[in-house]
């Protein structure tokens, strides 16, 4: 498969997949809180491309898109959603709190970021050439401890991509209401060095994630990597309070399908969407005639 | 009939209405939202320069209305989830409960901060707990747990203008959609109030049962579920109990002792059941059960605790039915007592 | 002889030496230095590569310590001040810990936690606190205490080195200069030693005295003036106690079971009186005499706590007594008590 | 009294406050811990010496330069170092936890910033007119909610001048090791204006904090001044970590008495001299004397 198909089969995939999340989730597959990936699909493409084995991800509330494009297993995803023991974690984390090989996730915003600063580190003191990134969202930069630990990467040269996702809102709120200043002066500031990129192109994000990737392989020390993006969904479900033009103007022109989908024979990227909806639609399948996880040491402990 | 969350919003309505030194700060409030559970809504349309939209800042929003308070203003903080009140919470421990008592009495601290906690929403690990055990025994601090048997939106308007300690007020989620009770509906039940300042206590049996054998107590969402309880227990298995429902969880009185009501119902019981949402050690119950053998010693014939399994709460359903209190675990705890 | 604070000193030394994978971070940590109160004093010279100063930033080392554990390190984090562990709640209760088991068991966080908790010294209302009561009953981390029973510097080794559970390893600082006791220290005493995975309990009562009529028990510094209180007690009042020394405070037993050595010695004595130096209310004496008040039910004749007050720690020493519980406040709780 | 002696009155003050302190702590005066700010007297001097009636300070643990400077009363400090009800807290909070009047300080670094800002939110919304000042040192630079709350400061406009002390070393650790990037940058990240001064000159102190108070007072939001100076003595008592030869070439180069007493005549500078020594030992001769607190209401909670 070309490069382009590649990469068009991981926006497809993460966009089918969250597609039938927003869709099965009102049906009652779900149980619990979820947040789509529907529109940012070129970033964790394009970025998590370059990982090499070994690599470490570190990733929010919106995982799904970040997980499926580390590798990560659709069925096993659905399942963890619907609370099934072939869950990603056997249905105890849920839609936030993912892990699998070097992949982590949690649900309290800018929490990680230390944690990925610690990995890095380690995986550095342990010679294993690793590098870790975290995607952040523009809402987590609001977060304290993320100063911290942009501190300490830069002073102790942790090899951490920073990936700032700004889809210009955290849950209802426009970053203009919630960050003074800059996104890339955030990074200046501690003395990190920051590409910002504003495109839904998947192949434009691989390239320049690739620049970062080369230099933090090459060089020690943390570098940020910010993307200016647009959500197309409602935060979890049913919560958008943007203008239905505004959103349907972004899907008009940001969509990372649409855009890297012209790179494609029209028959190509037609066969690749239908096995992409195969694919899904059989892993969803395969979720839900999974078993419950056994609930033995959850007893409660009240004697 | 009102609901709970239509009370708690009537209540800062209310607030905002009475006193302009009135102000709400936290994460996505603006309507039409108008916050995450929307407790909040319609105040930022009603009173747009005093609600303020915040960033993703838990400990920094704390400590501006920490600030605000100290300079003689009624700030109300909102917390989208008390799990992330770990993020306050040195805020909360070591500024805004000390500075009243650190500073000799010459500055007061009167911010409220609310906060959604408890589970059975399916939210997992980091969104589902019922961490407010970790500030009962902080000294110089109010902790307030509305119920379905008065007034919310009354607690915490009362809270936030009637007195001048630093409060975290928690509300169950599950309780939101829940209608507080008028009359009609406890029609089953005597019923006594007491208050410890501003904050009911509600003392319940069903009419006419026989003297009680046993004293439950639990506070918030769990306060239903003991009701049920009761009900069962007395129906299905002839174990009459008396139900103690304080909405003030700290501070508890000096010096060690119970709480009047609980006290009272125990003087007759000499056995104590906690039913509690939070993990299971060190938790509300312990408390209590502390003070109840402290006060009765041997006539405390039986003690025991219902809470959640001291683990992460998870996400699947199955497992987090498993890992909290359910109706049937009061009852056969209770069983088991008598 | 060794002091606590020699001890720890050679445990982290000793821990360095045997494994590679050890690591130390912390505020001002280098030599000649060695941190605040010298517990990690020569390790930046003699593995200058393994220990690192950080900026004034609790919460992000505390995640740090996390990630590095997380991919396979032993790291340990000092926090300068117990008080500031405030600050790293959040990292502690909603990452270190929850990770095992919310990650379905796939993922370990061996990191140890160590800091200096407690008063007299008169450092003031934050640098003067005993909190760890707040991480007690937090799911899944280990809370350890040292004391001068047994050797410190060896529980925090293993701590390290044997287990992989999240540790919170606390000091109390007056222990310090303390020595750490041997047998002709301790010739008054029959001592019964267990452990509890690695960690020690040990149970004291005067050589040939009559059976006890009271349990005291209490860890850390606080279990030194127990000590001297039940010898005086024995001495000056004819009231003859045991003492139970616990250096693992979290987890407890599972099920709400009293620690063994406890359990056994309320066996016969039917009365207990916990001793800390944290604040009183939902404190680890709380817990116990809940767990005491559920296994023996009328059988538990007497039950109190000695605390500290429930307010900030005043800076002045006569306030700071006032608030902390001294050798004479244990004395005449069990006094009343028998 | 012309403004400079006044001047050299407060740093005088100042110096013979915190050497009686470190001259008395060794013979038992005092009790707990204590951060002198022998060397940096300047900043305080120079800068509070704007405030007008009503306006707002917020320190640290190194707060007695700052307490003085606001007005606060030398025997009531002694006193509260001494842990006398006369102390300015009646003894309660000691040496780092000072409130008298609008004066706040609090031992946890960084922790006061999101209360100062919230402090001059609400004097904003009362109509006061009050500005806040807020002392942070380089190391408190280290706390993720001192950006959160630069964040918020610059969002919503509070008028707090935030003053860095950077006095390039932390307890022990100096500023290097500790500090990414630059201070310039860290404000400048949150759009704040910050103005630098690597000064011990008291004068130039003033002049520079002048120009930032009228500017906090003629437009809204919030402002930095960063003053680069130099910590004389140890961090708390005997702990100076640092080469002696290092120390004396600071006290010789960098001395505020020695560089803004040079403005006075001899005759004037030592009457003032003779003058504070005198009022400063009368102020511990008074504390000493002074009865202490009672300790009913922190009477043992364990019944
Ligand atoms: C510490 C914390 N505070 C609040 C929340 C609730 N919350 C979940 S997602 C979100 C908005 C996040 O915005 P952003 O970081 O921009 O990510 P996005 O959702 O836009 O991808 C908020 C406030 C949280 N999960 N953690
Ligand atoms: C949150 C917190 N962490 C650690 C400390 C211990 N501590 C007290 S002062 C200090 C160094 C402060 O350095 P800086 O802010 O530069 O102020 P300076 O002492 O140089 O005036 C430290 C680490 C503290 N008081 N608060
Ligand atoms: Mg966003
Ligand atoms: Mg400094």
């Amino acid at each position: 498969m070309s490069d382009d198909a590649a990469l068009y089969t991981q926006l497809a995939t993460i966009r089918r997949f969250e597609e039938t999340v927003l869709d099965a989730f009102p049906k009652g597959a779900f149980y619990g809180t979820t947040h789509t990936y529907i529109g940012q699909e070129a970033n964790a493409a394009g970025v998590l491309a370059h990982l090499h084995d070994g690599d470490l991800v570190f990733s929010n509330h919106r995982c799904h898109g970040h997980f499926l494009a580390y590798g990560g297993d659709a069925r096993a995803l659905f399942a963890e959603l619907m609370g099934k023991a072939t869950g990603v974690c056997g249905g105890i984390g849920g839609s936030q709190h993912l892990h699998w090989k070097n992949f982590y996730s949690n649900g309290v915003l800018g929490s990680t970021a230390p944690i990925a600063v610690g990995a890095a580190l380690a995986e550095k003191r342990k010679g294993s050439q690793a590098v870790t990134v975290l995607f952040l969202g523009d809402g987590a930069m609001g977060e304290g401890v993320v100063y911290e630990s942009l501190n300490i990467a830069s002073l102790w040269g942790a090899p951490v991509l920073f990936v700032v996702e700004n889809n210009h809102i955290a849950q209802t709120t426009p970053t203009e209401l919630a960050m003074a200043g800059s996104l890339a002066g955030r990074f200046a500031a501690f003395n990190i060095p920051a590409v910002e990129l504003d495109s839904s192109d998947a192949r434009e994000i691989y390239a320049a994630a690739g620049q970062e990737f080369a230099q933090l392989r090459s060089t020690p020390g943390p570098r940020a990597l910010i993307l200016h993006t647009a959500r197309f969904g409602p935060h979890s479900k049913g919560d958008d309070t943007r203008d239905p033009a505004f959103i349907e103007e972004l899907r008009a022109t940001r969509d990372p399908l649409t855009i890297h989908g012209a790179r494609l024979e029209e028959s190509e990227r037609t066969a690749i969407e239908a096995e992409v909806d195969s694919a899904i639609a059989a892993a969803y399948a395969q979720a839900e005639a999974d078993p419950l996880p056994e609930h033995a040491a959850y007893v409660k402990a009240g004697y | 009939m009102t609901s709970v969350l239509e009370s708690l919003n009537q209540g800062l309505h209310a607030a905002f209405a009475q006193d302009a030194r009135v102000y709400l700060i936290g994460e996505d409030l603006l309507d039409p939202y108008g916050g995450a559970f929307k407790v909040s809504r319609n105040l930022s349309t009603q009173y747009p320069d005093r609600v303020w939209t915040s960033p993703v800042s838990e400990a920094a929003i704390a400590g501006v209305g920490a600030g605000m308070a100290l300079r003689g203003l009624r700030p109300v903080v909102e917390l989208m989830f008390g799990d992330f009140s770990t993020l306050v919470a040195d805020q909360l421990i070591n500024s805004i409960t000390k500075f009243p008592a650190m500073y000799n009495g010459a500055a007061q601290v009167p911010v409220v901060i609310r906060t959604p906690m408890g589970g059975r929403r399916g939210y997992g690990p980091t969104h589902s707990q019922t961490l407010e055990k970790l500030y009962l025994g902080v000294p110089g601090l109010r902790v307030l747990a509305p119920n379905t048997l008065s007034d919310p939106g009354d607690l915490l308007r009362r809270a936030i203008l009637e007195q001048n300690d630093p409060v975290l007020f928690v509300e169950n989620k599950v309780l939101y959609p829940k209608q507080v009770l008028d009359n009609a509906a406890l029609a089953d039940f005597e019923i006594q109030a007491s208050t410890q300042d501003f904050a009911p206590t509600h003392t319940l049996r069903l009419k006419g049962a026989p003297r009680p054998a046993l004293t439950l107590t639990a506070y918030g969402y769990m306060a239903e579920l003991a009701r049920e309880a009761l009900t069962r227990l007395a129906f299905e298995h002839e174990i009459f109990c008396e139900l103690v429902v304080p909405t003030q969880l700290a501070p508890l009185p000096a010096g060690g002792g119970l709480q009047p009501a609980l006290q009272a119902s125990l003087q007759h019981s000499g056995r104590l059941l906690t039913i509690e949402e939070g993990t299971y050690s060190l938790g509300w119950g312990a408390e209590q059960l502390a003070r109840a053998a402290q006060h009765f010693g041997g006539r405390l014939q039986a003690a025991r605790r219902v809470a959640a399994a001291e683990a992460p709460i998870p996400a699947a359903r199955n497992l987090e039915d498993a890992a909290l209190p359910t109706l049937e675990d009061i009852i056969s705890a209770a069983r088991e007592m008598v």
